[in-house]
C-alpha cells in the first residue's frame, strides 16, 4: 500500500503531475467571484462561506479524473488490479493520495482566500475546521465517481454530473457551519452532521468503488 | 535606537518582517539552488573527462 | 568588443557575469541596506499616516519592480523569439520567480498597510485587482515552464504566452479600472515635482528603489547562469546516456 | 499443474468470440498462443488473468501466482526507469530490481523518464517488469512488439531462464521467438453462432 | 475544414463524447450556489447576473481539455498537421467546434437558469445577449490555452491556471453587461467593450494557437 | 527524384541521434530503414514528415505530397470504421473509401466502432488511411505491429501496388516484409559526441 501512495504522491509532485494546481483553481475561482457579482465588501463577506466552500468543492471535482484515468489509460491499473493488493486498498490509497494533494492544500489556503472575500472575523476557525472534515469526504465520494467514469475517455464532465449530486449533503452542512461560524451563530448541529458523513463515507464507500472498479477492468 | 513608531508599530514592523523575510528567502533559494546545480555540474563534467 | 549580441553566447555571458555579479550584489546590498535603514530610522512619521509611512520604502520598489520584471521577460521573450539566443529565455525564466516575490511582497505590504488607512486589509481596489492578475500571470508562467520537459520548446510556448499575456493583462488593468473605482493613489513619483511627496520622504525612497533595482539585476544574474548550467547539465546527461 | 483450462468459452462485448478451449500447463512449460487478428488472444488472455469473467468452463490457476503483461505497459511517462521498476517490485513485495535492469540491458537508461524513451525500450521496460512480479506464471500479450532483433533475443533469454527456475509462460504472438514451446492455434475454436431462434435466451441471442 | 467541423461535432454528439456536459455542469453549479450561499431571494436574485456569468465560463473551462488533448493523445493532431490544411485554419475550426457544443447551449440555456436565480425581470435579455457576444472570446481564448498545455498529460488544471488570468475581461465585461442590465441601467459601454475584445481574439489569437500548436507537435 | 535527403542530422530532446545522413528515392522506390531500438528512426521519420525541424542538412520533399503513419493511429474509438476513414479521405479531399476498405479486408468491420477493434485490426485501419489521402510518397513507422501473417501480406500487397502506380515508400521495421527494397541500416550513422571541453555554445555542449 505504502508503494502505491508514495508512487501517487511522487508523480502528482512531478512536472505537470498536478499538486498545487486545485490549489491555483480555487485561488482563481474566488478571484473570480467579485468580477463576477461586483466589489461591495458587505456583499462579499455576506456569501464568503458559501463562495469559498463551493470553490473548495469545485477544486476538488476538476481533480478527481486524474485519480484513476491516468492509471487505467496507461494500463496500470489492469496490472494493479493483478498485483497483491485488494481493489478495496487501491480504493483507499487514491482517495488518500487525493487528498493529500488536493484537499489539505485547500483546507490550509482557505483562510487567505477568506481574506480577500473580507470573511468576517470568526470565520475563519470555522471555515478552516469545517472545510479540514469536509474534503475527506469529497476525495472518498470523488474516487467512487472516478471509480465509475474510468471506462470512459475524457469522462471528465461525466464524472462532475455523477459526483456533484453526491457533494451535496458535505456541501450543505459543510457550508452551514461556515456560515453560522461567520456570523457568530452556534455551527454545532451542522458540524456533527459533517462529521458523520465524513466518517461514514470514508468507512463505506471504498468497498462501493472497488466494486465499480472490477467492473469497469472487464 | 528603535524609532518611536507609535499606535502603527504592528502594521510597520510586520511590513518590514514579513517583506525582509520573503526577499531573504528568494535569495537563500536562489543560492542555494545555484550552489546545488554547480555541484552537480562539476560532477557531470568531472566524470565525462575521466572517461572520455 | 564587438556587438552586444555576443553576450547573449552562453559561454561569453558566463566569463561576464563572473566579473559583474559580485559587484552588482555588493551594490545591491549596501543601497538596500541603507535605503532601508534611512528610511526607517531617519524619517519622520507622516501627519496623517503616521509612521506606516515608512512602508512606502518597501511597497513602492516592490510593486515598480513587479511590474518591471514582467516587461523585462517580454523583452527578453521577444529576444528569443527572433533571435534564438538560448540566454535571452532563460534570463526570462531565472525573473519570473523574482518578479512573482516582488508582486507579493507589493501585495503584503499594501495590504499591511491597508489594514490602519482603509480598514480593512483587502479591498478590490483597480490597483490591487490588478496586482493580483499580475501574480496570477506569474504563476502561470512559471507552471508553464515547469511542466515541459522539452527545454526549446518550453522557451517557445512561455514566450507566446508571455506576449499574448501582456495584451491580456493590459486589458485587465483597463477592465478593472471600469469595473471599480478605487482607494488607492494615483502615481505620487511623477516628473512633476509638485506632485510628489515630500523631500524628507522621496531621498531615501530613490535609494531604495535604486537597491530594488541592483538586487533584481543580481538575483537574476545569479538565476540565469544557475539554468544555464542546469540546462548544460541537462544536455550533457542526456548526451552520456546516449552512449 | 499450474494452469488448467477445461472447455473454457469467452466473449468480448458480449459477443462469444472462442469456445471449447482446454490445455494445461505444468511448470517449466510454454505455451505460444497463435491465430488471426481479432481471433480472441487478447481477450483470452484477459480471462486468465482474472480481468474479465469466462462465459462458461473453468479456468483453475492461482491468480496469486500470476502476471499479466497487456498490450499497454503501464509505464509513468514522468518516473524514471529505475522508479517506475522499483515502484513494481515494492509492490509486488520484492526489492532488487537490478537483474531485471540486466537481463534487458536497461542500465544506461536507468535514470532516464520513461517518457523519454523509444518504443522499443518503453517496451523492455514494460517487460523488465515481469522479472521484478516474483511470479511464477507469466501470460503475455504480444511481448515483442516494437522490438528489435537483439531485445527479442534478450526476452528469449528471459523466459528461457524463466522457465528453467521452474516458471510457466503463456503467451499471444505472431512471430518467432525461437522459445521451445508449445505452439496452440486458436483458429479451430472460434466460436459458431449458434441458432437460438426461438425467441431470446439470457444472452439475447 | 468542414470535414474536420463535421467530425468533431459528430464526435461531441457521441456517447461520452461530452455534449450536454458543459450545459449540465452550469446547471449543478447554479443549483449548488443556493446550498452554499443561502437561499434568501433578495440575495441571490442580487448576485444572479454574476453567477450565471461565472458558472457559464468555469463551463466553458471544464472542456476545454478535449479540444486537443484527445486528438494529439492519439496521434490524430499529428496526422492533421500533414493534411492539406494550415494549423490556423484547425485552430479556428476546434474553437467553433467547442463554441457551437459548449457556448451555444450555455447561451440558450441562461434564461432557464436566471430563473432558477430569481434574475430580475430586464435582465433576461441582457444576460442572454451578453453570453453570446462573450462566450465565442471564451472559445478562442480557451483553445489557445489548450494548444500551449497539449503535449501535458491531464494538463487541465494548468490550462485551467494560465486560460482564467485571460477570461478576466470577458468576465468583467460580460458581467457587467449582465448586472447593468437587471439593474435597468445602461449597458452600453461594456457592451461595445465586449464586443471588441471577442473580435480582437478571433481576429488575432488564432494565429498564437497556430504557432504554439507548432511548437507542441515537435 | 521526390524525395532527397542530403547530409541530414537529426536531434531528439535536444540530442543529437543521427548524422551524415543521405539517400534518395525516385517514383516506384521503396526504402527500409533498419537499426536497433531507439537509433532514431521515429525522429527521422518525423523530420521528414516537417513535425520537427532538422538538426542539419537537407530534406527535398513537398510535404504536400507525402502522407504519414506514426507509432499511432490516430483512430476516433467512438466512430465506426467507415467514419473514420470517410473523414481522412474529406481532410485530404477525396470520397471514395471502398478501395481502401477492401485492401485490409476491413468491409466485415465497416459499421463496427474503432474501439471495439483488436489490435490488429486497429492497426489494418491505421494503414488503410494511407490510401485515402491520395499522396504518393508513404512515410510509415513500423507499420506491421501487432499484424498477423495475412495481414502483413495484404500490407505488402497495398505497398507493391502503390509502388506500381509510382509512388514511393519509405518505412521503418524490425521485421521482414517481402517487399522488393533497399534497406538502409541506420547503425553506421549514429551521431558521435563532438568534445566541445572549454565552455557552452549555443548548445550548451
Ligand atoms: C494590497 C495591495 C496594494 C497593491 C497591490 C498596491 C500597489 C501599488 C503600486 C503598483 C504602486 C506603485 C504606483 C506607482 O508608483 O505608479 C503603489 C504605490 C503606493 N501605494 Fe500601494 N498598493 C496596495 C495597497 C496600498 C495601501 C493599502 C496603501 C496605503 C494606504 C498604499 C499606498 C501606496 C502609496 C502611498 C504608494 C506610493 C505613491 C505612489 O507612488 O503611487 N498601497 N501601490
Ligand atoms: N471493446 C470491444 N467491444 C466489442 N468487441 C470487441 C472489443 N474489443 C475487441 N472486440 C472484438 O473481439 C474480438 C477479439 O478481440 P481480441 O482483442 O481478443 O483479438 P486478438 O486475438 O487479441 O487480436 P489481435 O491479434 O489483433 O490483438 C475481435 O473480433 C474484436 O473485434
Ligand atoms: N521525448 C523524448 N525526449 C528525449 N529523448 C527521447 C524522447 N523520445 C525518444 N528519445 C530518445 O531518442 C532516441 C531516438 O528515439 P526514436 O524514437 O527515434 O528511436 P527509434 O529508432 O524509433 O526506436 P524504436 O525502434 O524503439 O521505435 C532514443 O535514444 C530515445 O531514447
Ligand atoms: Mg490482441
Ligand atoms: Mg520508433
Amino acid at each position: 500500500m505504502s508503494a502505491l501512495l508514495l508512487r501517487d504522491l511522487r508523480l502528482a509532485f512531478r512536472a505537470g503531475g498536478g499538486f498545487g494546481l486545485g490549489l491555483a483553481f480555487f485561488l482563481i475561482v474566488t478571484v473570480l467571484v467579485p468580477f463576477a457579482v461586483g466589489p461591495e465588501t458587505a456583499l462579499l463577506s455576506r456569501i464568503a462561506p458559501g463562495i469559498l466552500w463551493l470553490g473548495a468543492l469545485l477544486a476538488c471535482l476538476l481533480s478527481l479524473d486524474r485519480i484513476l484515468a491516468l492509471d487505467f489509460e496507461d494500463g496500470s491499473l489492469d496490472l494493479i488490479a493483478t498485483a497483491p493488493l485488494p481493489l478495496e486498498a487501491v480504493a483507499v490509497v487514491k482517495a488518500l493520495a487525493h487528498w493529500l494533494t488536493t484537499g489539505l492544500p485547500l483546507v490550509l489556503a482557505a483562510p487567505v482566500l477568506g481574506l480577500l472575500m473580507s470573511l468576517p472575523g470568526p470565520g475563519y476557525l470555522w471555515l478552516t475546521l469545517s472545510l479540514a472534515l469536509g474534503t475527506p469526504a469529497l476525495s472518498v465520494i470523488g474516487t467512487f465517481g472516478a471509480a465509475l467514469t474510468v471506462g470512459i475517455k475524457r469522462g471528465g464532465l461525466l464524472l462532475s454530473l455523477l459526483v456533484l449530486p453526491l457533494y451535496v449533503p458535505t456541501l450543505i452542512f459543510g457550508a452551514e457551519v461556515a456560515r453560522r461560524g461567520a456570523q457568530g451563530l452556534d455551527p454545532q448541529a451542522p458540524l456533527l452532521l459533517l462529521a458523520g458523513i465524513t466518517c461514514g463515507t470514508i468507512a463505506l464507500l471504498p468497498f462501493a468503488s472497488a466494486a465499480v472498479l472490477r467492473v469497469n477492468l472487464r | 535606537m528603535m524609532p518611536e513608531l507609535g499606535k502603527y508599530a504592528g502594521a510597520v514592523l510586520s511590513a518590514y518582517g514579513a517583506s525582509l523575510a520573503l526577499l531573504a528567502a528568494l535569495v537563500v533559494a536562489s543560492l542555494w539552488r545555484a550552489r546545488r546545480v554547480k555541484r552537480a555540474l562539476d560532477r557531470v563534467e568531472a566524470r565525462r573527462d575521466g572517461t572520455a | 568588443m564587438g556587438s552586444i549580441w555576443e553576450y547573449a553566447n552562453p559561454r561569453k555571458f558566463m566569463a561576464t557575469t563572473d566579473v559583474v555579479l559580485p559587484w552588482v550584489a555588493a551594490l545591491a546590498g549596501i543601497a538596500l541596506v541603507v535605503g532601508l535603514a534611512w528610511g526607517f530610522f531617519l524619517t519622520p512619521d507622516d501627519y496623517r499616516q503616521g509612521s506606516t509611512v515608512k512602508i512606502i520604502y518597501l511597497h513602492v520598489p516592490s510593486a515598480l519592480m513587479a511590474i518591471n520584471t514582467w516587461l523585462m521577460m517580454l523583452v527578453a521573450s521577444l529576444i528569443w523569439l527572433v533571435r534564438r539566443h538560448h540566454v535571452s529565455a532563460l534570463a526570462a525564466r531565472a525573473a519570473a520567480p523574482v518578479g512573482a516575490v516582488m508582486t507579493l511582497i507589493a501585495l503584503v505590504t499594501g495590504a499591511i498597510w491597508g489594514q490602519p488607512m482603509w480598514g480593512t486589509w483587502w479591498a478590490w481596489d483597480p490597483r490591487l485587482t490588478s496586482f493580483l492578475i499580475l501574480f496570477l500571470f506569474y504563476l502561470g508562467y512559471i507552471a508553464l515552464w515547469a511542466a515541459i520537459d522539452n527545454d526549446d520548446a518550453a522557451a517557445d510556448l512561455t514566450s507566446v504566452l508571455c506576449i499574448v499575456g501582456s495584451v491580456f493583462a493590459i486589458l485587465s488593468r483597463y477592465a478593472v479600472n471600469f469595473w471599480n473605482q478605487g482607494l488607492h493613489q494615483g502615481a505620487s513619483l511623477s516628473l512633476d515635482k509638485e506632485e510628489n511627496v515630500a523631500d524628507v520622504f522621496y531621498q531615501p525612497l530613490l535609494v531604495c528603489i535604486a537597491g530594488f533595482v541592483l538586487l533584481f539585476l543580481a538575483l537574476v544574474l545569479l538565476r540565469t547562469r544557475t539554468e544555464i548550467r542546469a540546462r548544460r547539465m541537462r544536455a550533457l546527461l542526456a548526451r552520456e546516456r546516449m552512449g | 499443474m499450474d494452469l488448467v483450462v477445461e472447455d473454457l468459452a469467452i466473449a468480448r462485448g458480449g459477443i462469444p468470440v472462442l469456445e471449447g478451449l482446454s490445455f494445461a500447463l505444468g511448470p517449466g512449460e510454454a505455451l505460444v498462443l497463435r491465430g488471426p487478428n481479432g481471433i480472441g488472444k487478447t481477450t483470452l488472455l484477459r480471462t486468465l488473468a482474472g480481468l474479465q469473467p469466462p462465459l462458461a468452463g473453468r479456468v483453475s490457476l492461482d491468480r496469486e501466482r500470476m502476471a499479466y503483461a497487456a498490450h499497454a505497459d503501464g509505464l509513468k511517462a514522468t518516473l524514471s526507469v529505475t522508479e517506475n521498476l522499483a515502484f513494481w517490485a515494492r509492490l509486488h513485495g520484492l526489492r532488487d530490481i537490478a537483474p531485471a535492469l540486466a537481463a534487458f540491458a536497461l542500465d544506461p537508461l536507468a535514470e532516464r523518464a520513461a517518457g523519454q524513451l523509444s518504443a522499443g525500450q518503453k517496451r523492455r521496460l514494460g517487460l523488465a517488469r515481469l522479472m521484478v512480479t516474483g511470479r511464477p506464471v507469466w501470460v503475455l500479450d504480444e511481448p515483442t512488439v516494437s522490438l528489435d532483433r537483439e531485445a527479442v533475443a534478450m526476452f528469449a533469454e528471459a523466459v528461457r531462464a524463466h522457465l528453467a527456475g521452474g516458471g510457466l509462460a503463456l503467451m499471444a504472438t505472431h512471430i518467432d521467438l525461437g522459445i521451445e514451446a508449445r505452439v496452440l492455434e486458436l483458429a479451430p475454436f472460434r466460436a459458431v453462432p449458434r441458432a437460438a431462434r426461438d425467441g431470446f435466451d439470457e444472452a439475447f441471442l
